[in-house]
């Protein structure tokens, strides 16, 4: 599908090979296109084999015992904790803490970090593009608690009002928490920047990583963001686990989340002293095997090499943005390809995005229609959904060919 | 698969012989699927016996939900009440003539769960619908 | 290992090779003992193919997708909460909320359910014997909402004190919070009767199934429990995911417990709606290529019959009583056979439990050793830790022969 | 693995020669490894300038934490602090003359770092044993 002479620097031939389900006949004669890694990434083998050789051969439960296999699934957690660790550079491990998933780790913080310190009418700074995720978490902490939102607006653009954004931080915020990649628009926000300002503030600030993290070479170190929230199941890794990354005191000042076995120290009939970190905040047995999942797909990307995939998306995206935007009746969310990741935004004039996104899939193109999870910011242009496209390591310019033309066939159906 | 845009669908859609509103009306409901936005009004005159002998729907959407609305409307003028109620999943889908998967099913039955919730009243309307 | 002739209902010699980690060398000419099923069970190829396939054909994220791979996905996630459902006897797959272990599921309980229902003073009853699991979670809310503790204690021989629970009722407890069965002594307790007595009480009762369901037939309508929670991992599902049943007027009626995708019906900038169960409790992309596997594993277990599995569990466990009671120093803990699951927990004269296994391993016997999470049993009987074998579906007479052989080399050793 | 439980080893948890407790003492510190409730208690006697006298163990536990810990005692009486300060994970494992595991090696490291707690401090402690 790709020719050799191809410029790109991911061989992308080879790629393709690692990832069984890109070969896959959705129907005879119809090969997949996988154009949604935004809603989540598809699998190397590397990642499959990995849990799949650790039910076959390790599995057992960790921390609590000594035979040989928990031994060993005990390392193969804690191991894949440190890669991660490494992966966006945190200074310890002991900073990672396993959650389900992003949703999770952002609940987290409310769930502790701001109930512990957020008192009624204090300002939390949100943005008008976020998801669900780091939207809901905050409604309800302001109907339990009487905190007050605000929200960096979003332009026609789809960039952030950023002198917006300096006059909500006079209003002396406790927390802002934004995202550092839009899931609709593709925008990558200037995070370091924003954190600095907002720590000028005062303020404490999470930042929803679930786009950047995959995509982007994040630097824990270089950012200083307090709170960092991501997936792994958008970054080649499994299902069913994610991470939070915190700053060491904040972490340890915080109460714990869900309580159970392994985040204690001791327990008795009536009390419970606390674990040290990270497992303070992992009740119960955790997403094992997916930890090992997760810490062998840091090692695929890392592998490729974050700057490599930053660079093959751009080119691809860029790519699609000019086809996109020739066709007559389609119009395109979000800022230029320069300032934003792998995500095409659209609508189709006279064409519901749901019916664009089944009507590619008779073709095998899998895209995502709806509002992805951010309906404000959906409500804010006015549409009640979008249809979106979004590559990955493993898209290739002649897919974006494919959507293209599957584009033109659904305007002829409903021309 | 192939189908699921038959031609007929489409020109419901583009064409929709129902849409609109009807004023004055014995009922009227809308109700619309969070997962896509889709929209759908309906609006009832019923007779002293129970025969609705007029109806139109009103909103926005996908082909199959519009489409599946109009079909439905088109099915429902002129039976008694006790037939709407009677309607089903398997009701729209004979007239859309397709199948479809536990998303798109969603769109293609919010025009029955509107028309149902104005029938009975909204709980039992979406219990008689959860998959 | 197994002779044919062996009048178990249940083929062992064909239930092994569904396993392919009893197959492991530990190291050259150690064989596996696999005897640690309740801190996490083994699975079966069935379970680690469906998963592996799931991610080499099917992957995709589920609710909001309309291609076909979305499609596949959703019905692979829902359908296997149905077979749950049928499982458990559920009136309704809805009640069947996907969570991450048992845990998470007790805790959600506590955030939800109890933080909008108890009152300071208000009273829970917990057991003795209750899991780290059962405990701190309400600890943690004795703290911040100034709830009452009361605990069923523990005789001697390991049961429920029921006439202390009876008085205990008196008090107008407003929940009752217990363990089917536990995990350190193996007891069964009398489910039923104490649900019957606790909703007589006026209490609404939360059983923590993490032990019951692997290993008992389970329904939740002949039961008639308020909540149920349990774990994928300890009966031949995967890590990473876990379930919370409820009764659907309940569950209906508390709040929300994580906020972000899915959950919602609708999202406005400054509020939101929640959606209808089960998505009501399930925030942000789940476990779903573990649901798969859940869905999998309920079946393997459906087609050898729970009430098989009993059946042959207490032979092997009654067996392994007898033999270990044998044993010169060696002091087992929990009741007899009849009243109890799968389960020996013993000390051995003068040797730490530690000792113990870690000698057992070096033949390639897993067992546990410590307090298995249920600290204030321990407590109670005057001892820091035991050890524990746990038996299963695939455990056989021969290997409790082994652990038996490998006790008296640990006495020699320390003799 | 094989030499998990070295003669030595279980010589030492049966016949420690330094179990016990001095009184007076100039150090005393305590402290329990909460996955198994192992527990250990160090008493030290220090000289004017700075070596250690003489020192005693007590408590209860697996024979790894507890023959260490009677090992451990042994090689720094006559020891002055400011090394016993520098003992770390790898010089335990070489008095026991074995490899462990993540979990054991808790057991074998509970004597020094309630050690090192009583001549530094907790914290410090604690932190430079974190794995
Ligand atoms: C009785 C009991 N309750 C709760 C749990 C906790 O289960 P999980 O770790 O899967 O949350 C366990 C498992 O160790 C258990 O045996
Ligand atoms: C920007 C953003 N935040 C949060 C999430 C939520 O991630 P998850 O569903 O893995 O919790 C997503 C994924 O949909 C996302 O794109």
């Amino acid at each position: 599908m790709f020719t050799s002479n191809d410029p790109m620097t991911l061989n992308l031939i080879e790629i393709r090979k690692d990832f069984p389900i890109l070969d896959r006949e959705l129907r005879p004669g119809v090969r997949l296109t996988y154009l949604d890694t935004t809603a989540t990434a598809q699998k190397p083998l590397a990642v499959i084999n990995a849990m799949d050789d650790f039910y076959r051969r390790s599995n057992a439960n960790i921390h609590r015992g000594v035979h040989t296999l928990a031994e060993e699934a005990t390392t193969l957690y804690e191991n894949a904790r440190e890669r991660i660790a490494k992966f966006i550079n945190a200074e310890s491990a002991r900073q990672v803490i396993y959650t389900r998933n992003t949703t999770e780790s952002i609940n987290l913080v409310a769930y502790t970090w701001a109930r512990a310190n957020l008192k009624p009418g204090d300002l939390v700074i949100l943005t008008e593009m976020e998801h669900h995720s780091n939207l809901v978490p905050w409604h309800m902490l302001q109907a339990e608690r009487g905190i007050e939102l605000d929200f960096i607006p979003v332009t026609q653009d789809g960039l952030l009002d950023l002198v917006t954004y300096g006059m909500l931080l006079e209003r002396n915020p406790k927390l802002v928490s934004f995202t550092h990649m839009s899931n609709v628009l593709g925008t990558i926000n200037p995070a370091a920047e924003m954190i600095r300002l907002a720590h000028e503030a005062g303020a404490i600030v999470l930042v929803d990583g679930a786009q950047s993290v995959p995509h982007l070479k994040v630097d824990m170190q270089a950012l200083d963001a307090d709170f960092y929230a991501f997936s792994a199941h958008k970054m080649c890794g499994p299902t069913g686990i994610g991470v939070l990354y915190g700053k060491t005191a904040l972490l340890e000042s915080m109460p714990p989340f869900l309580g159970g076995g392994d985040m204690i120290k001791e327990v008795k009939l009536r009390s419970f002293r606390a674990n040290t970190l990270p497992h303070k905040f992992e009740a119960g047995t955790p997403a094992i095997a997916e930890a090992v999942g997760f810490g062998v797909a840091v090692d695929y990307l890392t592998n490729l090499g974050m700057d490599n995939i930053a660079a093959h998306e751009h080119e691809i995206t860029e790519y699609a943005l000019e086809r996109l935007e020739e066709i007559p009746g389609v119009k395109l969310f979000g800022p230029s390809a320069d300032k934003k990741g792998g995500v095409a935004s659209f609508t189709l004039e006279g064409v519901h995005p749901h019916d664009v996104a089944q009507i590619l899939d008779r073709d095998g193109i899998a895209v995502r229609a709806g509002h992805h999870c951010a309906q404000p910011l959906h409500e804010k242009f006015g549409i009640p959904a979008t249809s979106r496209a979004s590559f990955y390591l493993y898209n290739t310019k002649e897919e974006v060919d494919l959507l293209v033309n599957g584009i033109y066939t659904v305007k002829k159906m409903f021309g | 698969m192939d189908d699921l845009y038959r031609e007929v669908i489409i020109e419901h859609y583009k064409n929709p012989s129902y849409r609109g509103k009807l004023d004055p009306h014995d009922i009227s409901f809308a109700d619309n699927n969070p997962l896509c936005g889709d929209h759908i009004q309906i609006d009832l005159r019923v007779s002293p016996d129970g025969v609705v002998t007029d109806a139109r729907f009103d909103g926005h959407g996908c082909a199959i939900s519009q489409a599946s609305a109009d079909l439905l409307i088109e099915s429902i003028i002129g039976k008694p009440l006790e037939e709407v109620k009677k309607l089903n999943k398997e009701s729209v889908l004979e007239l859309l003539g397709i199948e479809l998967g536990p998303v798109r099913l969603k769109c293609a039955l919010l025009s029955l769960k509107v028309l149902k919730a104005g029938v009975y009243g909204l709980q039992e309307a979406s219990d008689s619908l959860v998959e």
